[in-house]
C-alpha cells in the first residue's frame, strides 16, 4: 500500500465522516478505529462528529463491517459504514436476504489494494460494487485472469486427493473444532434468527464436542451459505483454531460455476440463489 | 455392529410417496425379490428430504443413503424434483469432497410403474455398498465401537 | 411418556408367512413408551378395527402403531376408524410390512429383523406426532368462465342448470368465439349456426348467468373457493341497457374498415354487431377506427341518429372486483399467421390463397358473399380448387410439431361444400396422412372421395400465380411422379395455435404452460380438465388442438369439477401442510421461491427489537392452496417452516431409529 | 534444589511411569497441552498455549453417566479420574486452576466428577522467562515467575531449573526426581510484563456501581457473539448438560457453554434476561472482574491474554480495565 495515497484517503475519510455526522445524515458511522496494538484495528461506532478523528485507515483495517447492520435494524437515521469492496457485497448480501434495508445505510465506499489478510491476494472486488460516497479515487482491480485462477485454486489442489486422503484431513481439521460459532456469527450469509444448531428440542445438532458433531456442523453450515457465498473468508481470519472453512465454503461455490454458469455473489441485484431456482435445461445425472 | 463376518449393510432410501414408494409396493404386488438391507422413509416428495438428512444418516451409522423421486417433468407437485435435483446435485459433490464415496450416497428417479428398475437398483446399491464395507466416516464413535458395551 | 399401542397385523398368511409377528410384537414391546403390543389376524376388518377400539380404552393409549400392508391402501381406513375413538386420526403410524418387507425377502429370520427396525422407526416417528385438525375454507358458490366460445357456453351452461351463479366473460363484443363463424360441421353437416345461436340465447337468457362481453380479466388473487377477481369493462360507447338492437346507427355510420370476424373478406363500420346473430344482440363503437373517437373528423352521426339516445362517447374502461369459488380456462384457439412462415404458397400476395376459416366466411351465408363461394381476387366462381392440408402442423422447421387434430376432417367438409355447390367444379386435396379419428368421420371422409374429391398423397412445394390461374407444384408420393394443378382457388388448412394473449391470463392465474403455450393440465390422461392450482378447471381448445366433441365433453367435464367444489358449504382442507413458526422466521423468503403453488405470502406482524415495538415481515401459508410437498421445508435453513405429518423432528427420529 | 535441562526428558520418563503427563506442545497447528508421548522434546519457548490447560481438568464434554433402559432402569455413573501430571504451566493457568478449585470445591457443593480429576492431578509449573505483548498477569496481582497453587515451581535459570516443592504432593515429585537433583540453584529475577494494566480492588469496587453505566453500550458493540474468548479462557466453567439416548439407553454429558452465546440464558417460554450484546458483555466483564471478587475474593482474570488475541472482533479486557479506571464516578 504506498502511504501517500492511504493517508490521503484516511484524511478524506475523516472529514466526509465529520461533515455526514454534522448534518445528521447518519446516526453514526461504523468505520475501523485503532487498539491497543499498533497491527490491530476494531470496529469503531462514531456518533459524534469529533468522534470523526478517530477512524482510520490503513493495512490493518480488516474487519468486516456491514453485518453489525443486523443489530439496528429499524434506526431513527441511516447508517453509515465504511465499505471495501468485500463489505460492499456483504451488504448486497444482506439486502437480498431481506435482513436489512438499503435505505437505512448509507455506505461510504472505501476503494482497498489489500490489506493483511491471505484472502485479499485473489481478491476480484477491490473497489465498493455498491456505495452512496466513494472516498478518493478506485485502485486497480485484479486482472480478469489472476482473480479467477486464485479464486478455486485451492480448491482444485485439494481435489486431486484421494478421498481417504480428504476424510483425513477433514477429519484432523474438524477435531481440532470448539464449536464457538465465530464463523457462524461474522459470516454474512448467515443471517438466521435462530440457527439450527441451536435448537436442540428439534435435534439437528448435538452440543457434545466430538469429531462427527463438528463434521456435521461444518457441512451443514458450508451447504447453507454456499450457494450465497461472497467470498469473504472472514470465517477462516477468525477461526481460532485455523480451519481452512473457505476451502469448504468454496467447494459449492465451483461447482455451481461448473454446474449453472458463471455466479458471484453479492455483487450486482441478486441473480435468485441458485438453491432457490430451477431450470428444465440442468443436467440429469441421476438418471 | 456385529462381528466383520455377517456385517449386513444397513441402508436407508427416502422415497417420494407418490413414485419411488408406489413403484416399491408394485414391486411387492408382483413378489419381486430385492435384498433386506434397504429401509424406506415415506416422504411426500423428493424435495421434503433435506439434505442434512444425508449427513444425519452418515452419522447415526447407515453404510449407504439414497434420495429416489419422480422423474423430472412428471412430479405431482410439479416443480418438486427439479429443486430436489439441483439440491443433490450439489450434496453429492460436497460429500465426495470431504471423503465419502460416490456410491455411498445414490439419487435415482424410479416412477410408480418401473418396479422393476426399483429391485433391480435396491440389489445394485446393496452389491455395491457390501463390496465398500462399513462406511466408518462421520459416524458418531457410539456405533464404530459397537455402542454401549464400550462406554 | 407417551402410551403408544402397536397392532402387528398376520394380513392372513401375507406377512406372518414370511415375518414372524410375535417376534416382532414382543421384541417392539420392549422400547420404552410402547405400553401394548400385539398381533392380529386382520386388522382392517371390522373385529380387527373394533380390538383397537377397546384397546385404546383399555390401555388409554395415546397414539398407534400398525404394522400391516402398504399405508396407501389402509392409512384413510384406519384414520377413519381413529375418529370414532379420543385418539386423534393423525396420531397414527403404519409400517410398511407386506408389500415393502413379507412379499419381497426369501429369507425368514432377515425379513422379520427388517419388519422390527420397520416398526421401530414408525415408533419413533409416532413419538413426535402431533394431533392435527382439517380446517375448513368457505366456497364462495360462484364461477367464473374466461373466454365465450363453445367451451365456455356449454361451461356457462352447464354450472348455471346445476343451479349456480356463473359470470362468463368474453373479450369480444360477442360470445360465439370460432364455432359460430363456421358454416357446416362434420360430420353430420349440419349448420353451425343452428346448434350454437340457439346455446348462445340460453346463455343471455339464463338467469344464474351473467354475461360479460368487451371484458377481459385484470388480476386474479386468492384461492379456491375465494378467488378475487378484477375485471376490466372495456368501454363500449353505446348504452346496452337502452339500446334495442336496432341497426339505424350500423347503417348510418361513414367509415369502413376490414371485417376481422369475417377473417379480412369484406368490410364492417366503426359501430358494429360483431355478426348479424351476435349475443349480446347490440352494436359496439371500435374506438380506433371511429372518426370522431379517433379524433379525425367530428362525424356523430350515430349519435344524431339512434332513437333511444344510447351513443356516449365519453365511456371509459370500468374495473369490478368480484369474488369466485372457481375459474373455468376456454380462451379457445387461433389459426397460425402461415403468411409469415410460408413464402413457398406466396406469403399472403395472392389473394385467392386462403385458410379454412375465410373460406368458411366465404361459404357460410350470413357471411359477406352470402354464401356464394366468390374467389376474393374477382368474385367471379372457382371450377378447379386445390386445399392444402398440414399447412405449419406437423411441421417442425416452419411451424408447430404436433398435428391439429381437426383439419383433415374440415378440409373433407370444405371439399364437399364446394363440389356440392359448384356443379363441375373440381377438388384437389394435397394430404400426407387422413386422420378420421371419431364416430362418423371415417364414413364421412369417403363419402367425399365418392362425391369426387381427389387425394393426392403428398405436400404443395410452391404456388405461383400465371395468368389468373394459381399454379401448384408438388408431388404424388403413392405413383412416385411429380404434380402440377392449374387452380382458381387454394385453402390452407393451417394450424391451431393458443389464442392471442394467453400467456397474460396464464401467468395472472399463476397456472402453467406447455412448450407450445397450451395451457397446462393437471395430468393429461387422469386429470386433463384440471391445473396444478386447486380450484381452476380448463376446457377446450386452450388445452390442445380439439374439435368440437371433444371440446364440449371437456367443457361439461370442467362444468361437473367446478359444482364438485361447490357441493360443499365449506372445503375441507388436508392438515399435513407446511406451517410457519413465527419465532423463528427471519423473513429471508427462499421457501417462497420454492412453493410450486405460491401458497406462501410473506405478512408483517409486530415484534419487538430490545425495548421497541417494531414491524417484521414473516411467510405464512395459506392452508387453502398448500398441497404439503414440503419443498419450502427443505429450503428453510433454519427450519422455521415445516410440514405437519412429516415434520423435521419426526424424520430425524425415524433416520435416528433405524440406526439403532 | 536444581534440575538440569538435559535431565528433563529422564524427569518426566519417572513421573510418566505412573501417571499421564501433559505437556505444551503443537497439535495440527494449534499449540495445547497434550499427553507427551514419552520422546518428543518439550518445547518452552512459548509463553502461553493457545488453548488452555483447562481441558485436562474441565474437558469440552465429559460424559457423566450412562443408562440403559430395560426392566428395570440401569444407571452407571461413568468415572474415568486417571493420574495425571500437567508439566510446564505458567502462573497465570495454575491461578486459574486455582480459581476453578474455588468453584468446584469450596463452598457447599463438591462437584464429584471435577475434585476426582482434580485429586490425581500434580501440577508442575515453569516459570515465564519473557512475555507476550498481549500479557498482564503482574498488574493482576500475579508474578509471572511464581505460583503458589501449584505443586512443584520451576524457574528456568538459563542451562538448569530452580526447583521447588509447594506441597507434599510436590515433595513426593522431588522424591521421585532425587537421583537427578543437586543443591543450590537461586531463583531468577521475575521478568517486567509490558502491558501495564490499572487493575486495583477499586476497579470491581467501581464496577459493582456501574451496572447502569453508558460505558457497557458502546464497549459491547463490536462483539459479534462468539464463544472464542470464552473457550480459550482458563477461568471459564460454565458447562450445559444434555444426553445423547438411543432409543433404550444413552448417556448423560456435560459441555462447555458460553455466557456470548444469544440463547445461554434463554428460559423456557422465550424471556432472556440477557437478550442483546450490551447485557452479554457486561454480564462477562462484570464476572471476571467484580462478581468473583465478592464471592471469592480474587479476580476471575488471570491475565494471560488469550482473550484479547483470539477476539474476532479485537475487543480487548485490558482496554476495558483501564478505561473504567478513567472513569471519574459522579457520586463516588
Amino acid at each position: 500500500m504506498n502511504d501517500t495515497l492511504e493517508i490521503k484517503r484516511e484524511a478524506q475519510l475523516r472529514e466526509t465522516a465529520r461533515r455526514l455526522l454534522e448534518d445528521g445524515t447518519v446516526g453514526y458511522i461504523i468505520g475501523w478505529g485503532t487498539t491497543r496494538f499498533e497491527d490491530k484495528t476494531a470496529p469503531l461506532f462514531a456518533a459524534k462528529p469529533e468522534e470523526a478523528d478517530r477512524l482510520v485507515w490503513n493495512e490493518y483495517c480488516i474487519n468486516s463491517l456491514a453485518k453489525y447492520s443486523l443489530d439496528d435494524k429499524y434506526p431513527e437515521k441511516k447508517i453509515g459504514i465504511c465499505v471495501r469492496g468485500c463489505d460492499s457485497r456483504a451488504v448486497n448480501r444482506l439486502v437480498n436476504d431481506k435482513q436489512i434495508e438499503r435505505e437505512n445505510l448509507f455506505l461510504i465506499g472505501m476503494p482497498c489494494s489489500g490489506k493483511e489478510n491471505s484472502v485479499c491476494e485473489g481478491c476480484s472486488h477491490k473497489n465498493p460494487v455498491v456505495y452512496d460516497i466513494l472516498i478518493g479515487e478506485p485502485v486497480e482491480e485484479n486482472t480478469e485472469e489472476k482473480a479467477s485462477a486464485e479464486r478455486f485454486r485451492e480448491i482444485e489442489e485439494f481435489e486431486k486427493m484421494s478421498p481417504d486422503e480428504r476424510y483425513e484431513f477433514w477429519a484432523k481439521q474438524y477435531d481440532k473444532c470448539i464449536r464457538c460459532y465465530a464463523c457462524r456469527n461474522i459470516c454474512p450469509a448467515c443471517s438466521c434468527k435462530e440457527c439450527y444448531a441451536d435448537q436442540y428440542m428439534v435435534g439437528w445438532q448435538g452440543k457434545q464436542n466430538n469429531r462427527a458433531e463438528s463434521q456435521v456442523y461444518g457441512l451443514t453450515r458450508a451447504y447453507h451459505v454456499g450457494d450465497r457465498c461472497i467470498e469473504c473468508g472472514e470465517c477462516e481470519r477468525v477461526c481460532p483454531m485455523g480451519l481452512p472453512i473457505m476451502r469448504q465454503t468454496k467447494k459449492m461455490l465451483k461447482d455451481i460455476n461448473d454446474l449453472f454458469g458463471n455466479y458471484e455473489c453479492g455483487v450486482e441485484s441478486e441473480r435468485a440463489p441458485v438453491l432457490g431456482e430451477y431450470d428444465l435445461t440442468d443436467r440429469d445425472e441421476f438418471m | 455392529m456385529s462381528v466383520e463376518k455377517n456385517w449386513e449393510p444397513k441402508i436407508i432410501a427416502f422415497t417420494c410417496n407418490w413414485c419411488t414408494y408406489t413403484g416399491a409396493d408394485l414391486a411387492g404386488l408382483n413378489r419381486m425379490k430385492y435384498p433386506e438391507n434397504v429401509h424406506l422413509v415415506r416422504v411426500p416428495c423428493s424435495s421434503r428430504v433435506n439434505p442434512q438428512f444425508i449427513l444425519r444418516a452418515f452419522q447415526k451409522g447407515c453404510d449407504g443413503v439414497m434420495v429416489c423421486g419422480c422423474h423430472p417433468g412428471d412430479c405431482h407437485y410439479a416443480t418438486g424434483n427439479y429443486f430436489t435435483r439441483r439440491r443433490f446435485m450439489l450434496m453429492k459433490r460436497l460429500l465426495e469432497y470431504n471423503g465419502i464415496d460416490p456410491q455411498r450416497f445414490q439419487a435415482r428417479w424410479i416412477s410408480g410403474s418401473e418396479a422393476a428398475k426399483f429391485r433391480d437398483t435396491m440389489t445394485q446399491v446393496t452389491a455395491q455398498i457390501r463390496e465398500l464395507g462399513p462406511n466408518s466416516k462421520f459416524q458418531e464413535k457410539w456405533y464404530q465401537e459397537g455402542g454401549p458395551e464400550n462406554e | 411418556m407417551s402410551r403408544t399401542g402397536v397392532i402387528i397385523c398376520h394380513c392372513g398368511t401375507n406377512i406372518a408367512s414370511m415375518v414372524d409377528v410375535e417376534k416382532v410384537a414382543e421384541e417392539i414391546g420392549k422400547i420404552p413408551g410402547v405400553v401394548y403390543s400385539v398381533t392380529n389376524k386382520y386388522t382392517c376388518s371390522e373385529p380387527g378395527q373394533q380390538m383397537i377400539k377397546d384397546a385404546i380404552e383399555e390401555h388409554s393409549l395415546d397414539r398407534i402403531v400398525i404394522g400391516a400392508c402398504t399405508p396407501r391402501m389402509h392409512e384413510t381406513t384406519f384414520r377413519k376408524m381413529l375418529k370414532g375413538t379420543k385418539i386423534n386420526p393423525y396420531m397414527l403410524e403404519i409400517a410398511n410390512l407386506r408389500e415393502q418387507c413379507a412379499w419381497v425377502h426369501t429369507d425368514k429370520e432377515k425379513a422379520t429383523e427388517k419388519a422390527i427396525s420397520l416398526v421401530r422407526m414408525s415408533v419413533a416417528k409416532v413419538g413426535s406426532n402431533k394431533p392435527l385438525f382439517t380446517s375448513f375454507i368457505p366456497i364462495h358458490k360462484k364461477a367464473l368462465v374466461i373466454g365465450g366460445g363453445i367451451a365456455g357456453i356449454q361451461a356457462a351452461l352447464d354450472i348455471a342448470d346445476a343451479g349456480h351463479e356463473v359470470t362468463l366473460v368474453e373479450r369480444e363484443p360477442s360470445i360465439g368465439g370460432k364455432m359460430v363463424m363456421l358454416d357446416k360441421t362434420f360430420p353430420t353437416l349440419d349448420c353451425s349456426a343452428c346448434i350454437s345461436t340457439p346455446k348462445m340465447v340460453d346463455v343471455s337468457a339464463h338467469p344464474n348467468i351473467t354475461l360479460k362481453t368487451s371484458c377481459e380479466v385484470e388480476a386474479v388473487t386468492g384461492y379456491v373457493g375465494n378467488f378475487e377477481v378484477t375485471i376490466r369493462q372495456k368501454a363500449r360507447y353505446v348504452n346496452h341497457d337502452i339500446c334495442t338492437g336496432c341497426g339505424l346507427c350500423e347503417t348510418k355510420c361513414p367509415s369502413k374498415i376490414s371485417d376481422e370476424f369475417n377473417q379480412g373478406i369484406g368490410e364492417r363500420k366503426a359501430i358494429y354487431k360483431l355478426f348479424p346473430q351476435a349475443v349480446p344482440a347490440k352494436p359496439v363503437i371500435d374506438a380506433q377506427n371511429c372518426r370522431k373517437l379517433n379524433g379525425s373528423a367530428k362525424c356523430g352521426v350515430c349519435q344524431i341518429v339512434c332513437p333511444l339516445q344510447c351513443i356516449d362517447f365519453e365511456d371509459k374502461d370500468q374495473l369490478i372486483t368480484e369474488t369466485y369459488g372457481a375459474i373455468v380456462v376456454a380462451t379457445g384457439y387461433e389459426l397460425i399467421d402461415w403468411t409469415k412462415l410460408y413464402g413457398e404458397y406466396g406469403s399472403g400476395r395472392y389473394a385467392d390463397v386462403i385458410s379454412g376459416l375465410q373460406f368458411e366466411r366465404l361459404v357460410n351465408a350470413s357471411g359477406p358473399t352470402e354464401g356464394h363461394i366468390l374467389r376474393p381476387s374477382d368474385q367471379k366462381e372457382p371450377k378447379d380448387v386445390v386445399i392444402v392440408k398440414c399447412v405449419g402442423s406437423r411441421d417442425e422447421k416452419k411451424g408447430k410439431s404436433y398435428c391439429s387434430r381437426a383439419c383433415c376432417m374440415y378440409g373433407a367438409k370444405h371439399a364437399h361444400q364446394i363440389l356440392e355447390k359448384i356443379p363441375g367444379s373440381n377438388v384437389y386435396i394435397f394430404y400426407m396422412d387422413v386422420r378420421t379419428p371419431g364416430k362418423g368421420y371415417e364414413e364421412f371422409y369417403n363419402r367425399t372421395r365418392e362425391d369426387g374429391a381427389t387425394y393426392i398423397r403428398g405436400r404443395v412445394a410452391k404456388i405461383y400465380k400465371e395468368g389468373d390461374k394459381l399454379i401448384c407444384t408438388g408431388e404424388d408420393t403413392l405413383i412416385g411422379k411429380p404434380v402440377t394443378v392449374k387452380a382458381d382457388m387454394v385453402i390452407l388448412e393451417t394450424a391451431m395455435v393458443p389464442a392471442r394473449g394467453v400467456e397474460e391470463i396464464v401467468s395472472k392465474l399463476g397456472i402453467s404452460m406447455d412448450g407450445d403455450h397450451w395451457v397446462q393440465e393437471a395430468h393429461p390422461k387422469l386429470r386433463p380438465v384440471e391445473t396444478q392450482t386447486a380450484g381452476i378447471f380448463l376446457a377446450g381448445t386452450c388445452q390442445g388442438p380439439k374439435d368440437i366433441p371433444d371440446t364440449v365433453a371437456q367443457a361439461s367435464a370442467a362444468a361437473v369439477k367446478v359444482c364438485g367444489v361447490f357441493s360443499k358449504e365449506q372445503m375441507e382442507t388436508s392438515p399435513m401442510i407446511s406451517r410457519v413458526n413465527e419465532e423463528k422466521c427471519c423473513g429471508c423468503e427462499f421457501c417462497v421461491k420454492c412453493c410450486p403453488y405460491s401458497a406462501i405470502a410473506m405478512k408483517e406482524i409486530d415484534g419487538r427489537e430490545g425495548n421497541r415495538k417494531i414491524k417484521r415481515m414473516v411467510a405464512t401459508v395459506n392452508s387453502g392452496l398448500c398441497q404439503g410437498c414440503g419443498a419450502c421445508t427443505a429450503a428453510c435453513r433454519t427450519g422455521a417452516i415445516d410440514l405437519l405429518g412429516y415434520t423435521n423432528d419426526q424424520i430425524l427420529k425415524e433416520v435416528d431409529a433405524l440406526c439403532l | 534444589m536444581q534440575l538440569d535441562k538435559s535431565d528433563l526428558q529422564e524427569a518426566l520418563r519417572i513421573l510418566s511411569a505412573e501417571a499421564g503427563v501433559f505437556v505444551p506442545s503443537v497439535v495440527e497447528g494449534v499449540s495445547r497441552f497434550a499427553l507427551w508421548d514419552g520422546e518428543s522434546s518439550i518445547d518452552l519457548s512459548r509463553v502461553n498455549t493457545e488453548l488452555p490447560p483447562k481441558d485436562i481438568l474441565f474437558p469440552q464434554t465429559e460424559k457423566m453417566y450412562s443408562y440403559k433402559m430395560g426392566k428395570n432402569i440401569e444407571i452407571k455413573e461413568i468415572i474415568d479420574n486417571p493420574k495425571q501430571v500437567v508439566f510446564g504451566i505458567r502462573p497465570c493457568d495454575v491461578k486459574s486452576i486455582g480459581c476453578m478449585d474455588k468453584v468446584f470445591l469450596e463452598k457447599t457443593y463438591v462437584d464429584s466428577f471435577y475434585a476426582g480429576k482434580r485429586e490425581n492431578l500434580t501440577v508442575i509449573s515453569v516459570g515465564c522467562t519473557q512475555t507476550d505483548r498481549t500479557c498482564f498477569c503482574d498488574s493482576m496481582g500475579l508474578s509471572p515467575s511464581d505460583a503458589p497453587g501449584a505443586d512443584v515451581m520451576m524457574n528456568d535459570t538459563g542451562d538448569t531449573f530452580v526447583v521447588e516443592a509447594y506441597t507434599d504432593k510436590g515433595k513426593q515429585v522431588m522424591e521421585a526426581w532425587k537421583p537427578l537433583l543437586k543443591k543450590g540453584g537461586k531463583k531468577p529475577a521475575a521478568p517486567e510484563c509490558t502491558l501495564k494494566v490499572k487493575m486495583s480492588p477499586e476497579i470491581s469496587v467501581k464496577l459493582s456501581k456501574m451496572f447502569e453505566h453508558p460505558i457497557w453500550e458502546e464497549v459491547s458493540r463490536p462483539c459479534i457473539g462468539c464463544a472464542t474468548c470464552t473457550y480459550v479462557c482458563p477461568t471459564c466453567y460454565c458447562f450445559d448438560m444434555n444426553s445423547d439416548n438411543h432409543s433404550s439407553e444413552g448417556t448423560k454429558f456435560r459441555c462447555w457453554d458460553s455466557c456470548m452465546f444469544s440463547d445461554y440464558s434463554r428460559m423456557a417460554g422465550g424471556h432472556n434476561p440477557r437478550p442483546g450484546k450490551k447485557e452479554r458483555v457486561r454480564n462477562r466483564y462484570m464476572h471476571k472482574l467484580s462478581y468473583f471478587n465478592e464471592r471469592y475474593e480474587t479476580s476471575l482474570c488471570a491475565g494471560c491474554g488469550r482473550c484479547a488475541d483470539k477476539c474476532p472482533a479485537h475487543m480487548d479486557i485490558t482496554a476495558f480495565i483501564d478505561r473504567v479506571a478513567e472513569e471519574e464516578m459522579e457520586n463516588a
